[in-house]
């Protein structure tokens, strides 16, 4: 078997081409670990046990992994001349199938079949497969696997690994007998350093010059160590390498150990890999056995063997010296530098250690030549990496790039981008060593520089996404407490530095700490990067230093308004629905009183959180549902429908006067204090109805003729009839809220007449300017804005909507004005130019609109409105899009194509976007941003003028109600604070005494959802679409709410 | 012009700060030249005064009474002195901390009691968990450490603080 | 000083299994690393005794601080008796962004487990009748699968809070194995 | 062998050898560089990082007990930065364990104490860890207290490589480093000790002391220690 020359060199490729291309059909299961956690074990035995009972002539291979691990278990398909079928999510059940079709000749089931691959460049040697499948997609074509070079994993789930012979039959260990017949040393090294690879372990040092040194250093005894002791969590490629083609490092280092004289390599493993450390001590042995290890290697009189070494669970063993340290009997404690270990390594010789996946770019670089390698990558940082995606992504896995690529590719086109609709908002390359990248810098090209000017590394090449839900303060600490307890002790930044770091860091997610901490954090880790002993105290700090570069305001939200938004710090909020919710209803509180059948208590519990709970019962957008922990069992409580019941239950019953005299009690003394609020829409009303609770004056104007703004307005009766909210801006004025309505603000009164009149003035009026598109034809008669159609409509006033309407925008004021349009009888079509995905509307609303029979065109831009001779609409032109690229928000641009659809029609409404009219706070002396809203603290909310408050839509651009209300009631707390110098918002809040004990075994029901009017009695109907939860229903989620409220007694 | 006021104070400590104090011998002549002490041990004053100048507060923050003194010191002082390791590094009174305050109090009032043994509930002000240094309580402006700080260190900083000047101790500096 | 629990002095099989074991590795580059990770791995309790890490010293001839120093350092090692059941939960970035923290602190409070800290000063979190022994890793390299929590040495991904309770309730209630 | 190179201290031309490190030509030349693990005599390790000097051409700081001079080699010994960071890393040891200076037998003799003093430390910004930590009176004659250990690796330096005992290492890792004789044997229990002493006079606070001295009492003879190996270096 051993292998002493060309011939015999021949023969076992033969042998291996034989295996790897049978004359009969191959099957072969991806057993990475990754696999085997998913379930490949049980799929390979199925097959096994199958192919034995059948008696089928099947070649059955287990095979390392192809990178996608979203889509394990993995198995490859082959029958002789046709492409090899890589089929996906394999479960035993599916065995049969597959091998029913094998034998007639047919594909699998379309469901499992993931994409073909009809030749495979190997680089050092090519595979045809075969041809067919003409509706399976190549490889390359699946999203996931688009753009990637796969040089690193040229081999990964493609050969069985525990096979030589299937290696060297795709051209492994020429690259060895190539040097050894015909190359000197001097030359390889030359050949290295001219194909400009840099270490993949972190640092990117260039690889032939470190070569160089050792071949240069003195002394018949050196080594070569390849350091495996893979410890960055969220990295794992090192790990598949080994599993997935052993023989690929084994021939780097073997060809490593010719050329700078060394004559023993050890691969530094973690145990904590057990099948790796198994793979490879397999392939060792069989290498020695092929004559590819050993003395006199392929009978070329080189003298070169490996051992392995297991680590055993230190982190700081990826430095070169504390890895050498504990191969000597001693504790892994970095050493300081000079001497380095290319002078004084291993025992004192000169010792050269690598990266796992630098090795594996060693044989491509002498097969194919160092100008075929800079073909790849970037000018400084040549070739491709392979990087970990995990994290929030919907395809994770591994992927190897071109180095270069910008961010967003690998987290839009590779990994699909989020994986639950939420915002991404970072992503954190290099592991504890490296940092955060905020998603506004995704267009950054991932290479050793690039990432360096931003604070972050490249590292070992892991990149963990992150999402909304994720703190980004939470994040810099979980990275200090794995540095902290993972550093070695040795020098003193490093390990007391950390451990006080993780102290400050501890105070931010407490809710106790302090401006000054920001700088005291700050300084500390400046002090312990630059004077750290080894690279990862030097390192340690960057995710807070990054952190603190680009997430500042997070560490700023925990100290000032001590809140997480993600909701990942417990301690700041009562409960994660609580901490999600825009008004911070105390939800558990709620849920528990409604549970004990107390209705009235109940029903104060939550209108003292939230003036308006009919109407936002009945329209929020509840955020506290994606938030609910229950959904780790089935579906969210229905939050928002619990407390519709119970604003329903007494505001529209006679129990409304009782209660509204409850409410009434909780003011607090007259203060003499009068405040001005401009604008009764739902954040004007909010701050209203706080003002007036704590004492306070509270007069409010509006344009309008009714209190209500948009809700009013804007909101159609089928989803908050008026009833509903007469009743609650009544209870508003029973506590002594004047109104003044038709009084424009800015006409006859300006802001400054009002600020004479008042201590304070909140300004929170509503985005009513609709942003008109540049758009031909938008005079026409028949084009109108959505708003103001909706607000006719609201008053009924005569609207001109024809038989043919058609809705231009994916928002709310799109979905609403298309399902007015059908129930003032129209044909109606919403055109949206990118997918339906994107839609910003509440995804139930589309379904509602599509069930009453509006069409839905997708992908279309309008291009023109065309008229009629009497100048009157005839037709919409939309020209069709095309997804394109993926932008900062994660969707793909649209792209126009050439074609161009006709849509006939009478009416445009238009719908796409509204904005502030900033026209009223003229003269004021206010600061206006770019989109017109006003400038405040984001604290306090306080504009550039004093005791000028500012707040909604006003500040934020359009959104909804339930972050409009927010705004008012934040204000109300600050307005008060500042005009009586004190906190008093708790005392409003009667101590209700309820149940704190946790549910012994929470209700098993599923979600209630409210019932809905037949989609039939809706059109032509105002009548309300939602009916609500019933009681029995009501009472039933709250017996699902997992009380998140109440925290273990350890605590 | 009105002299300065200055006030000192003593919490969790043996009252060797003050013991230093009191060794300035005649340099306390000079400081009463240009301020008066409203209050201290020696001062007949029941409550911190509003508008100290200097406060000199010796003692590490071990009981609920230290932490509301040394809070009230803040509210009602310009500048506040940490005097002494007490104070500054928390000294002997912090090397409690390793041990659960309950456990300290039976020691000493169970344990260690020959007569009704029992810790006792009120007349007594609660421990807090951790004795610790008055910068980890309220925000301090000079510290002067030193078991006691020597006398001549402390007429310095005093000298320094009254002429408006930021006091540095150099060679003065010392712990223990 | 130590809390180890001395269970047994080293049987002859043992000493000689030992020998073997070290005798396999003494000379080569990572020989203590070796001979610690097969002596603990030989151990019914799966932890290295004060006895096999005073035998390692005398046999290797490394000096006894030296040992000790190792075994202290790399997470590996155990000076304690490990519970019959493990349940190790991974902290790795990926799974911390999932959720994992939540895991962790619901199966100690399950399990009833505080930290302790053992005699070298690593936390250990093992139940009091020894049947269950919790442990955090750095990462498994499972990250795709995140969480990922591994019971009793079966790696299982996408971990759910409600689904893992169940598991451990299970083994709970399974009786002396 | 020993060629002679030209540099530069704080603008000073200084002549030395190559390989000397920059602390040696600094202490031979009476040029100030705090230092903590570094001991004359014995192996450096970089531990302590006071010793951090500029060295012009080089952007990263460089310990001065490791780094050795070359020609022409530019080095700053003090500016504000290295400054503040020498006075971060003493805050540090002080808030890492419980140093109370004013029951120490070694206050007034204290390495720690004096570069306290000498960077004007007038307090510690950190919280302090407060941690409990035994104290081992174990042997006849002395005493190790864990609280005022910095864990330089003096002794465990001086032990194994002046006496050739080897009886202390540093276990554990990381902020719960611990300096243990043996396999954590009580001092007094330690076989391989042969109670020379010479640990405790390489001790630079009051971690390790001989019994019977009180507060402020005991001095130690570092030189003894430093001049053993020099002796030995002339056989």
């Amino acid at each position: 078997m051993r292998i002493g020359d060309i011939a015999a060199f021949a023969a076992v490729r033969e042998a291996g081409l034989a295996k790897l291309l049978p004359s009969k059909p191959r099957i072969a299961v991806g057993m990475g670990t990754c696999g085997s956690g998913n379930g490949a074990e049980a799929v390979y035995s199925a097959f096994s046990s199958q192919i034995d009972v059948r008696g089928l002539a099947i070649q059955l291979a287990p095979v390392g992994c192809f990178g996608f691990c979203a889509e394990e278990p993995l198995v490859n398909v082959w029958v002789p001349g046709r492409p090899l079928l890589m089929l996906h999510g394999v479960q035993p059940s599916d065995v049969a199938g597959i091998l029913n079709g094998l034998h007639e000749g047919a594909p699998p089931p379309a469901r499992i079949v993931l994409c073909k691959i009809e030749e495979w460049d190997h680089i050092t040697g090519r595979v045809k497969y075969g041809t067919g499948f003409p509706d399976v997609p190549n490889w390359n074509e699946i999203p996931f696997f688009s753009g990637q070079v796969k040089t690193v994993l040229r081999n990964c789930g493609l050969i069985n690994p525990d096979d030589i012979e299937e290696y060297i039959a795709i051209g492994g260990y020429q690259a060895l007998y190539k040097v050894l017949i015909d190359q000197s040393p001097a030359s390889v090294i030359e050949q290295v350093k001219a194909s400009k690879l840099r270490g993949r372990g972190g640092a990117g040092y260039l690889t032939g010059n470190k070569w160089e040194f050792l071949a240069k250093a003195p002394g018949p005894e050196k080594y070569l160590i390849c350091n495996a002791d893979e410890g960055d969590p969220g990295a794992y490629m090192n790990r598949n390498e080994i599993e997935s083609d052993p023989h690929a490092l084994l021939e780097g280092m073997a060809i490593a150990g010719y050329v700078t004289g060394a004559a023993r390599g050890i691969v530094y493993v973690r145990a904590e890999y057990p099948l790796a450390v198994l793979r490879l001590e397999q392939a060792i042995e069989q290498a020695r056995a092929y004559g590819m290890l050993g003395t006199n290697v392929l009978g070329r009189g080189f003298d070169f063997d490996i051992e392995t070494v297991e680590g055993a669970g230190a982190f700081v063993c990826g430095e070169e010296t504390a890895l050498i340290a504990s191969l000597e009997d001693q504790a892994g404690r970095p050493r300081v530098r000079p001497p380095f270990p290319a002078q004084k390594g291993l025992t004192g010789k000169p010792t050269n250690i690598n990266n796992v996946e630098t090795w594996y770019n060693i044989a491509p670089i002498v097969t194919k030549g160092p100008a075929w390698f800079t073909e790849t990558g970037s000018v400084k940082s040549a070739g491709t990496k392979v990087f970990s995606l995990v994290g929030k992504v919907k395809s994770t896995g591994l992927v190897e790039m071109p180095l270069g690529t910008p961010i967003s590719t690998f987290i839009y086109a590779i990994g699909g981008g989020s994986i639950n609709g939420r915002d991404i908002k970072a992503v954190q390359t290099g592991g504890p060593s490296g940092g955060c990248i905020p998603a506004d810098m995704f267009d950054t090209p991932v290479d050793y520089e690039t990432l360096a000017q931003l604070g972050s590394i490249m590292g070992s090449g892991g990149m963990v996404v992150m999402d909304d839900d994720n703190c980004m303060v939470d994040v810099a600490r979980y990275f200090i407490e794995f540095t902290q307890a993972e550093s070695c002790g040795k020098c003193v930044p490093c390990r007391v530095g950390l451990d006080k770091a993780l102290r400050i860091l501890n105070g931010f997610t407490l809710g106790t700490a302090t401006h000054e901490d920001i700088a005291a954090l700050d300084e500390l880790c400046r002090m312990v990067r630059d004077t750290s002993l080894c690279g990862l105290g030097q390192s340690a700090p960057n995710p807070v230093l990054t952190s603190l570069r680009h997430f500042r305001r997070e560490f700023e939200d925990h100290i000032v308004a001590k809140r997480c938004r993600a909701g990942v710090c417990e301690d700041l909020a009562i409960s994660p629905c609580e901490n999600s919710c825009p008004l911070h209803m105390n939800i558990p509180r709620f849920l528990q009183l409604y549970k004990e059948g107390r209705l009235e208590d109940a029903f104060l519990s939550v209108i003292l959180d939230n003036p308006l709970p009919a109407s936002t019962g009945r329209v929020c957008q509840h955020p506290c549902d994606d938030h609910c922990r229950r959904v780790g069992l089935d579906e969210a409580v229905n939050m928002r429908e619990v407390h519709r019941v119970i604003a329903d239950e007494v505001l529209l019953s006679d129990r409304f006067d009782a209660l509204a005299a409850r409410v009434a009690e909780r003011k607090l003394e007259p203060t003499g204090r009068d405040v001005a609020i401009i604008g009764a829409g739902p954040t004007g009303l909010t701050c209203a109805y706080y003002l007036a609770l704590f004492g306070h004056s509270v007069t409010v104007f509006d344009s309008r003729p009714a209190a209500g703004g948009m809700l009013r307005y804007a909101l159609p009766e089928y989803r908050l009839p008026k009833k509903v909210l007469d009743r609650e801006i009544e209870l508003i004025e029973r506590l002594g809220v004047k109104f003044q309505f038709n009084a424009s603000v800015g006409e006859a009164t300006t802001l400054n007449d009002i600020a004479h009149q008042f201590d304070a003035v909140f300004m929170a009026i509503g985005t009513w300017k609709e942003a008109w598109v540049y758009l031909p034809g938008t005079e026409l008669t028949g084009v109108m804005a959505a708003l103001p159609f909706l607000e006719a409509v609201s008053r009924n006033d005569p609207v001109p909507v024809g038989k043919s309407v058609v809705v231009i925008g994916g928002g709310n004021a799109a979905i609403d004005s298309a399902r007015t349009a059908r129930r003032l009888g129209a044909d109606v079509t919403v055109v949206y130019r990118r997918e339906r995905k994107d839609m910003p509307a509440i995804p139930e609303e589309i379904e509602a609109a599509e069930h009453e029979g509006a069409k839905i065109v997708y992908l279309a831009a309008p291009h023109r409105i065309v008229g009629g001779r009497s100048g009157q609409v005839k037709a919409l032109e939309a020209v069709r899009t095309r997804p394109g690229e993926f932008d900062n928000s994660g969707r793909r641009r649209p792209v126009p194509t050439d074609e161009v659809i006709r849509l006939d029609c009478d009416t445009v409404i238009l719908a796409v976007g509204e904005k502030v009219d900033p026209d009223f706070c003229k003269a004021s002396g206010l600061v206006l941003k770019e989109d017109g809203t006003i400038e405040v603290d984001r604290y306090s909310l306080e504009s550039s003028r004093e005791r000028f408050y500012a707040g909604g839509d006003l500040i934020s651009g359009a959104s909804n109600v339930s972050n409009a209300m927010g705004f008012g009631k934040k204000a109300a707390r600050n307005i008060d604070k500042r005009l009586m110098g004190q906190k008093r918002f708790p005392s409003l809040i009667p101590n209700f005494v309820y149940g704190m004990e946790p549910p012994e075994t929470p209700s098993e029901c599923r979600r209630h959802v409210a019932g809905e009017l037949p989609a039939a009695k809706r059109v032509g109907s105002y009548a309300e679409v939602s009916l609500g939860l019933t009681a029995v229903a009501a009472l039933e989620e709250t017996s699902r709410c997992l009380r998140c409220d109440i925290r273990s007694t350890e605590r | 012009m009105d002299k300065a006021r200055i006030g000192t104070c003593w919490l969790d400590g043996c009252a060797g700060c003050h013991m230093s104090l009191l060794d300035t011998d005649e340099g306390i002549i000079a400081i009463l030249r240009k301020a008066d002490i409203v209050f201290g041990p020696l001062v007949d004053a029941q409550e911190w005064p509003e508008g100290v100048d200097v406060a000199l507060v010796e003692g590490a923050v071990s009981s609920q009474d230290d932490l509301k003194l040394a809070q009230t010191v803040r509210s009602r002082s310009r500048i506040v002195v940490a005097l002494g390791d007490c104070a500054v590094t928390g000294n002997v009174p912090s090397m409690r901390n390793g041990i659960p305050t309950r456990k300290l109090l039976e020691r000493i009032y169970v344990e260690g009691a020959t007569v009704c043994p029992g810790v006792p509930t009120d007349g007594v002000p609660g421990l807090l968990k951790q004795a610790e240094p008055l910068h980890s309580a309220i925000k301090v402006d000079v510290h002067v450490p030193g078991c006691p700080p020597k006398a001549n260190a402390i007429l310095m900083v005093l000298g320094d603080l009254l002429e408006g000047r930021e006091p540095d101790l150099g060679s003065k500096l010392r712990f223990g | 000083m130590t809390t180890g629990v001395v269970t047994a002095l080293p049987r002859v099989d043992d000493q000689d299994l030992t020998d073997r074991i070290i005798g396999d590795h003494v000379g080569r580059p990572g020989a203590l690393l070796g001979i610690l990770e097969e002596l603990q791995d030989a151990n019914r309790h799966k932890y290295l005794p004060m006895e096999t890490l005073e035998y390692v010293a005398v046999r290797t001839g490394i000096p006894q601080a030296q040992v000790y120093s190792v075994a202290t350092f790399f997470t590996l090692f155990n000076l304690d008796p490990q519970g019959v059941h493990t349940v190790a939960i991974c902290r790795g970035t990926a799974c911390h962004t999932r959720g994992s923290r939540a895991l962790l602190q619901r199966v100690k409070l399950q399990l009833g487990v505080g930290e302790a800290v053992d005699a070298a000063g690593k936390t250990t979190m093992t139940t009091a009748d020894r049947r269950f022994t919790i442990r955090t890793v750095a990462c498994f390299g499972q990250c795709a699968l995140a969480p990922v929590v591994e019971v009793d040495h079966a790696i299982r991904g996408h971990v759910k809070e409600q689904v893992l309770i169940r598991e451990v309730e299970t083994l709970r209630k399974g009786g002396a194995r | 062998m020993t060629e002679k190179v030209k540099v530069r201290i704080d603008g000073e031309v200084i002549a030395a050898t190559a390989g000397q490190t920059i602390l040696e030509v600094a202490r031979t030349n009476n040029k100030y560089i705090p230092a903590l693990c570094y001991m004359e005599g014995l192996s450096t390790v970089g531990a302590c990082r006071l010793c951090m000097v500029e060295v012009s051409g080089v952007s990263r700081l460089l310990p001065a007990c490791t780094t050795p001079v070359q020609e022409g080699l530019a080095v700053a010994t003090t500016s504000p930065q290295l400054e503040s960071y020498r006075k971060i890393a003493l805050e540090l040891l002080f808030a890492e364990r419980n140093h109370v200076c004013a029951v120490c037998v070694s206050s007034g003799h204290c390495e720690l104490q004096t570069l306290a003093q000498e960077h004007g430390v007038t307090s510690v910004r950190y919280p302090y860890s407060y941690p409990r930590l035994p104290v081992d009176m174990t042997h006849p004659r002395f005493v190790l207290d864990h609280n005022r250990c910095v864990l330089c690796s003096r002794c465990v330096r001086t032990c194994a490589e002046v006496e050739g005992a080897h009886v202390w290492e540093l276990a554990g890792r990381g902020i719960g480093s611990r300096l243990v004789s043996e396999l954590q044997r009580p001092w007094g229990e330690a076989t391989s000790c042969t109670s020379c002493g010479k640990c405790v006079q390489a001790c630079p606070t009051g971690a390790m002391a001989e019994k019977g001295w009180g507060v402020e009492e005991m001095t130690k003879r570092r030189a003894a220690v430093s001049r053993l190996t020099s002796m030995r270096e002339g056989e």
